[in-house]
């Protein structure tokens, strides 16, 4: 008999603490993106373009070259990067402001290219790092500072569902959305973020992967009762799922 | 009299409010006031600080670069602004959390177990922050300690007002403390 | 059955204690001590009862979790 | 005594809902998230409409749209999201509407971070934004000056039917002061014969930046100009401190300026004739009373949160009649009083050219 | 027995000659919009929010008080103006680079919101007013002066469906594509017009109507060949139809 | 003869492809579009790639990705889209990174016309971007001259990492006249450890303009402003046309400096001293020529397609020592000889002062 | 029957043909003069076989073509 | 020598191309040239015009605001263009489309009825502009036919070459017309 590790920080990851505030769980999806990277074996061979929000940091954690991208503009930073270099892994990590709100054109429109990169979206229902404004993902009756009564659909409006409206595009390849709130889902999670690169890979097209995450600084919760309103609130209208798969052609 | 106050600890150490208090008391008792924050580049949980003028005179720069007296809650902020400190200048130490090393012979150094009094004396570890500011202000007679409490009417929401006894209580033990250590 | 072993590694942690939830034997539990960054570590409380699933590890936002297993 | 304690940021909004604004348009961005955060409870208050946009550029055009529509109506943003607004910005002035923007600048340039600077004095006085246009640009220096010049931004925006920009910087919209709401009643804008509003009972109205004829685009162009050239003669504004009589003038604005008042104070003190002029419009730029000061004084120092922006205006005004020296902090620094008076001697006594 | 007109030009349309090329359908739709407000009598309670595209004059042949708006967010202007005028109907045209193109975000955006205003789209597959460019509506194999060999799908990507897109969105009450390519569909046109009016009138929320077009310029053909281009090429990919009506929720 | 008739606007492009570029980003405006039409049809054919962007600040963030890349990369615009390229252009300065920005600029403000200007003159030269960057700027003023300075772009651009813009005009864009390529292999940028391309068998390379850490920021800001000024140090450029012996200088650039040169030529018939110093590099703004031209010339006549922009630059070259008069036309309007010799000759008979 | 009068404006005409493939009874046809602007206007050959449909009118681009009809 | 010539008319006139023939022919002839268009505010249809400089010298200024020649080709330009025109200059009007009653005796004036001439005599009102541009060629000089001819063959695609003997007859048609009329 003789101990083997079965989990370990993976390879593709630095040593660097993370920044992000005790439970939250960007840290979880950090840590998957390197684990995929590991498991495709692609470290020396992916280019990774951050967001502007609380994973802006992520070059710290992630082992590979990294091109920082402004404000929502990722995917348009992807697609310069991508055209430049067609063979390698090119993806994109983004918060849900960066995505749904100021990069809604870019994202979009790297969908309709069917440009062949990798778009994670990491959806909190907030802006975490400007200090817990409303989202475009922010759900109706959700109070945060910008809506401290609550968000009113008939002021401002209802929830994004970009990963479905993606979808419709006949240039997104696979389109889909996970959550990492418990331990099954953070495997799921992985598997689909997996498929995401693998569609790259196999220069299959664009993919999309919404992930949900919590935000337990700016939900005002503990990160417990973060995981619980995320699976009772969120969960219900951002329903998990893959709305695309390659092959499938929307009209 | 012009009073330039640094205070600096931990982000969630109370430092932003102990420094709010302290400026709107100096408001209260008429005197010319100016708070200026400064967040670490940490996200949440990093350092922060917190700049406190208070004169009688108009103020020419609300920026203190060379404080009169500083507040230390951590210790890396012991190192950052011991050296700002003015020749003279008074270093409040919380010394439950900061073991103090002092390099400097030319300041008048309190070091206050808060931590420690507050659980001993209050039984209330949360006020540990509010019996430094007794003590600061029985060392530097900046403002009173009723223009504390008073500034703590207008802060605290009505529903906490249960919580100003304390407060007071914790005030003066900061205050005796400092007078008993007579820095 | 198999036994396992999770390693919470003290100065990582931030003690937001998903790997309390996460622990299907109920084995973590936060420390009263505090670690170098001022937050509560999570200690595994009876590691005989370690299964080595690593759900614990699954849900550490923050990696502070290895696990091992003895293989028979 | 009515003064209240206030933050820059929230004193800034507050005094925005007096000066009669009742539309908020913006996209956060630290650090001025202090002013949306307290518009978007204090707007619904007074029947007026907060609304969080989608980007900068929506905001801005959001802006567009409510000013074209006879509001007063103000947006806030700092360092990138002012960029992306430039468009916008060049569009309004274009076609001749009123608005706020404020901009609590932040270090530069890219994302950069969240320090305060005054690194966008370029952008916001000369056109960040493509063609001929100006913005009138306050630089207030303390929490009671952000609640005058906002309430007055509101005034001469509608006065010029022209955009105003209040540049202020991170510590200014953070910081506290004591302020004095001396505007008791909330104001209301003139009425606009000229807005969008429906064409009842009179001929349509049309808001536009367009002027395809190239004579007609001169024209317009022209007309701009002199309104310009008439708010640059009844405009300008500075404050004096100590300038009447001096061997060396300081120069700079905001933050900066209140620690070189500091810096006049120790040099007066210690026997050197110094002084400060403070701009308080940035644009149009007070040129005068430095070009009078260059009779007296040996030379000029402008200090600035940047590599050096204003200190072109400085010597534009000084034209040459005596040095303009510069000293400049970056990335979030502020200078202190201690440099800036080092640098102050090391002039009065000659040590730099 | 006495003549009577049965066809006239709008009251609420001005004298002045349209700058459209020969043939091009723009002017159609310019001329329903028009007839649209005087079936409605809302020519002194309108407000028009225009684009930059061909049709950037529209404020010349609409007599109505109108506001220009910079390339791509007229959606955002129309937004300014609705919210201080709640009680005005505000509408605003676009053409496909306007609305598809620079402006998605905004259009996606008014349409979450659920803002109450009426947004129409002339696709006409390209861009006209800058030359014939290619344009986010241009069909794969169409050839344009940026794409001299046709779109390449795999460079360029494939047509957005943006009216099927904002339907996914449950701010979107109303969305519709049209087109003006016979008698037939130019009467059909006009009532979907009149009720993405009559949907913002009701306050039932925010409506969208794509009309097809044609662009005989730069599409370097005659004008009744364009129609049947259109027809041949438009049509199968962007097909006529209803996609969301007042009531229908999305999820 | 090697020459060729070409639009400034294919010569551009061709130049771009001689110079190294491999990779357009752009979106439609008038009057530029020449450009990105020539390149759609060019790139592929030496394995370049040409892609049309949803929008100009997609365009200049493909541009931000694919110079970060490692490539030789160029995107074009004029007024409105380059100002909403600004936050992009901030960021790519911020990150150091070579690329090519041409604006062929129209009438504004707003969305003005398509007639020829120069009322870009400060966004591009003093930062229409927020913090404290600099762009390196070309003003050619013939079609020759664009393609030269094109090619010499990219070369800069690599040297000093740093983004160089060319600023045409409407005019500049659509003419043509006959041009020389006299580079004639497709040339190759240097080799870029730097880039983004993978790190394989060496440590990750990182692209970035963020440095939260104000020291650090403020360190990074100093690195640029060093580079800037090695930059104004080696870089400035001008063209003197008779000005070494004169009683006028004329100061422009691009197109209306080409109408000055047929002044000077008048004047001089007309025993006028008149001479022209017309800058290449708006910055490096060429301040040397002016302040020594100061020394005999009685007076400087500045002329812009503008309300008044280069005008600024020249006073601070001059610096007070002589008056520097001002003549502008906007809205898409040429300024013609007849009225510039009309100035000249009113300055150089005391006629205005 | 109804008759009916499809008035056509020389000037608005920018003789683009469209009604002409829009007229059911194929009465329109193109000028060959050229009207102030410089295009072939469009002429109804035979008014008294117009049925006052308005097709034509509704696919005019120019608003060029006026409509009526006898009420009978 | 210094040609600074301006053709202007409507779009779709081939004013463009007319300009662009010379200014090609110029360069064939090893001398300085440079062609501007300029077109109206209108999208289509509007009148259009371009300047064209032929100088053996550098050309200092490209931008013609007094040109030495003139091509009118509708009657709005005639209006416009008329008083810019240098004393002593070269005025050709297409007199099939623009009824001429000028104002100014200082000028060299040709009237040509060139579409009636392209009819009559080639049977093609298509090459219209062409016989104008033969007539400005023998009244100026300033570039040859045959170098305008040897510019066709470079600016028109290989399938259209056989149109090339059309344009000649066309270039000459309209220079025999001019040297009949004696400007
Ligand atoms: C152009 C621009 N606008 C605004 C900001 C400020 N900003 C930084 S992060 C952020 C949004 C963060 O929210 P999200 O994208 O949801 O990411 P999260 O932090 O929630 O993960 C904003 C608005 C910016 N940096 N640049
Ligand atoms: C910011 C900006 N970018 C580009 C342009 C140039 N431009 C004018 S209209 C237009 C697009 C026209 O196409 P479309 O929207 O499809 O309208 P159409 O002319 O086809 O009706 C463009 C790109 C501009 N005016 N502003
Ligand atoms: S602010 Fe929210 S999203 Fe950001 S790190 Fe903290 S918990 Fe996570
Ligand atoms: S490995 Fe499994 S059993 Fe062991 S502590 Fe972790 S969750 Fe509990
Ligand atoms: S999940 Fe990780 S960070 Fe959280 S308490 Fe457990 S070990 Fe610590
Ligand atoms: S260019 Fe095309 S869309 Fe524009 S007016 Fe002409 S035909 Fe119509
Ligand atoms: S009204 Fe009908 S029948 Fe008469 S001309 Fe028009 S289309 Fe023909
Ligand atoms: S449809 Fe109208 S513009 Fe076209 S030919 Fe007929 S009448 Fe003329
Ligand atoms: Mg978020
Ligand atoms: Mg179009």
């Amino acid at each position: 008999m003789s101990a083997a590790k079965v989990f370990t920080k993976p390879a593709s990851m630095t040593d660097k603490i993370m920044h992000f505030c005790p439970g939250c769980t960007h840290g979880i999806i950090q840590r998957l993106v390197a684990e995929v990277i590991d498991e495709l074996d692609i470290r020396e061979n992916t280019i990774a373009v951050g967001p502007v929000g609380c994973a802006v940091f992520c070059y710290d954690y992630w082992d590979v070259d990294f091109h920082q991208a402004s404000h929502g503009r990722a995917p348009a930073v992807a697609t310069g990067v991508k055209r430049v270099h067609p063979d390698k892994v090119v993806f994109s990590l983004q918060g849900d402001g960066d995505i749904a709100a100021i990069g809604t054109t870019e994202i979009v429109h790297a969908a309709a290219r069917g440009e062949k990169i990798s778009c994670l979206f990491v959806n909190n229902s907030i802006y975490g790092m400007t200090g817990g404004q409303m989202a475009p993902t922010t759900i109706v009756g959700q109070k945060t500072t910008t809506t401290p009564g609550g968000r009113d659909s008939n002021m401002a409006g209802y929830p994004v569902k970009l990963t479905e409206m993606l979808a419709v595009l006949d240039g997104t390849a696979y389109s889909a959305r996970v959550s990492v709130h418990n331990p099954a889902n953070v495997i799921k999670a992985k598997k689909v973020i997996k498929k995401a690169f693998e569609v790259q890979i196999k220069g299959e097209g664009f993919a999309i992967v919404e992930i949900l995450s919590t935000c337990p600084t700016n939900w005002g919760l503990s990160p417990v009762e973060s995981i619980k309103w995320l699976e009772e609130n969120i969960l219900p209208y951002f329903p998990i799922g893959e709305f695309k798969t390659p092959g499938e052609v929307s009209r | 009299m012009l009073e330039e106050l640094i205070i600096a600890g931990f982000g969630g150490q109370g430092v932003m409010s102990m420094g709010q208090l302290i400026t709107y008391a100096g408001m209260i008792e008429n005197k010319n006031v100016a708070w200026i924050p400064s967040y670490g580049p940490e996200m949440r949980g990093g350092t922060a600080n917190c700049a406190v003028t208070i004169s009688d005179r108009e103020i020419s720069s609300p920026v203190v670069t060379e404080p009169t007296s500083v507040i230390i809650m951590n210790q890396p902020s012991l190192t950052r602004f011991l050296p700002t400190l003015k020749p003279g200048g008074l270093l409040l130490i919380n010394s439950s959390l900061v073991s103090a090393d002092i390099s400097r012979n030319d300041l008048r150094v309190l070091e206050i177990p808060s931590n420690e009094l507050a659980n001993e004396k209050l039984n209330n570890t949360r006020v540990a922050n509010i019996i430094i500011l007794g003590a600061y202000i029985e060392s530097t007679k900046v403002v009173t300690i009723d223009s504390i409490v008073e500034s703590l009417k207008k802060v605290l929401p009505e529903r906490r007002h249960n919580l100003i006894p304390l407060n007071r209580q914790a005030l003066e033990l900061g205050a005796e403390f400092a007078r008993l250590a007579k820095v | 059955m198999a036994k396992g072993r999770a390693i919470i590694c003290e100065d990582r942690c931030k003690g937001c204690g998903l790997c309390v939830t996460a622990c299907p034997q109920g084995l973590i539990e936060l420390s009263k001590k505090l670690n170098n960054s001022g937050f509560h570590p999570a200690v595994v409380s009876d590691m005989e009862k370690c299964k080595g699933c690593a759900l614990c590890a699954l849900m550490c936002p923050d990696v502070a979790i290895e696990v091992e297993k003895e293989e028979s | 005594m009515s003064k209240v304690l206030m933050k820059g940021n929230e004193a800034v909004a507050e005094a925005a809902v007096l000066g009669g604004c009742r539309y908020f348009f913006g996209y956060p961005i630290t650090p001025q998230n202090e002013i949306p955060e307290y518009l978007a409870k204090r707007l619904p208050e007074v029947g007026g409409t907060f609304l969080q946009a989608e980007s900068e550029i929506s905001a801005i055009n959001m802006v567009f749209g409510a000013a074209g529509s006879g509001a007063r109506v103000m947006t806030s943003s700092s360092g990138p999201g002012i960029s992306l607004k430039q468009e916008g910005i060049s569009y309004i002035s274009g076609a001749e509407l009123p608005c706020v923007i404020v901009n609590m600048v932040r270090g530069g340039p890219g994302l950069g971070n969240i320090g305060p600077a005054q690194s966008d004095y370029f952008q916001a006085t000369k056109g960040g934004g493509h063609g001929d246009y100006r913005l009138i640009v306050f630089g207030p220096a303390s929490v009671q000056e952000l609640v005058d010049l906002t309430i007055e931004a509101f005034e001469l925006a509608d006065r010029y039917r022209n955009p105003v920009m209040i540049l202020g910087d991170g510590i200014l919209g953070q910081m506290m002061e004591p302020v004095e709401f001396k505007v008791k009643e909330i104001r209301k804008g003139p009425e606009k014969p000229w807005a969008a509003t429906g064409a009842k009972g009179r001929a349509r109205n049309l808001i536009t930046s367009l002027y395809i004829v190239p004579e007609e685009l001169e024209e317009h162009c022209r007309k701009l100009k002199e309104k310009y050239d008439r708010i640059a003669a009844v405009e300008k504004r500075h404050e004096s401190y100590f300038a009447d009589d001096t061997e060396i003038v300081l120069a700079a604005y905001g933050t900066t300026a209140r620690i070189c008042k500091a810096v006049v104070d120790q040099a007066r003190d210690e026997g050197i004739r110094a002084g400060l002029i403070r701009p308080v419009t940035l644009w149009p730029f007070p040129d005068e009373p430095y070009y009078k000061a260059a009779e007296h004084a040996d030379a000029f120092l402008t200090v600035e949160m940047s590599n050096g922006q204003m200190v072109e205006d400085v010597r534009l005004s000084v034209n040459g009649r005596k040095p303009v020296h510069f000293l400049g902090r970056t990335g979030g620094i502020v200078p202190t009083k201690a440099e800036i008076y080092a640098e102050v001697k090391k002039i009065v006594e000659g040590g730099v050219r």
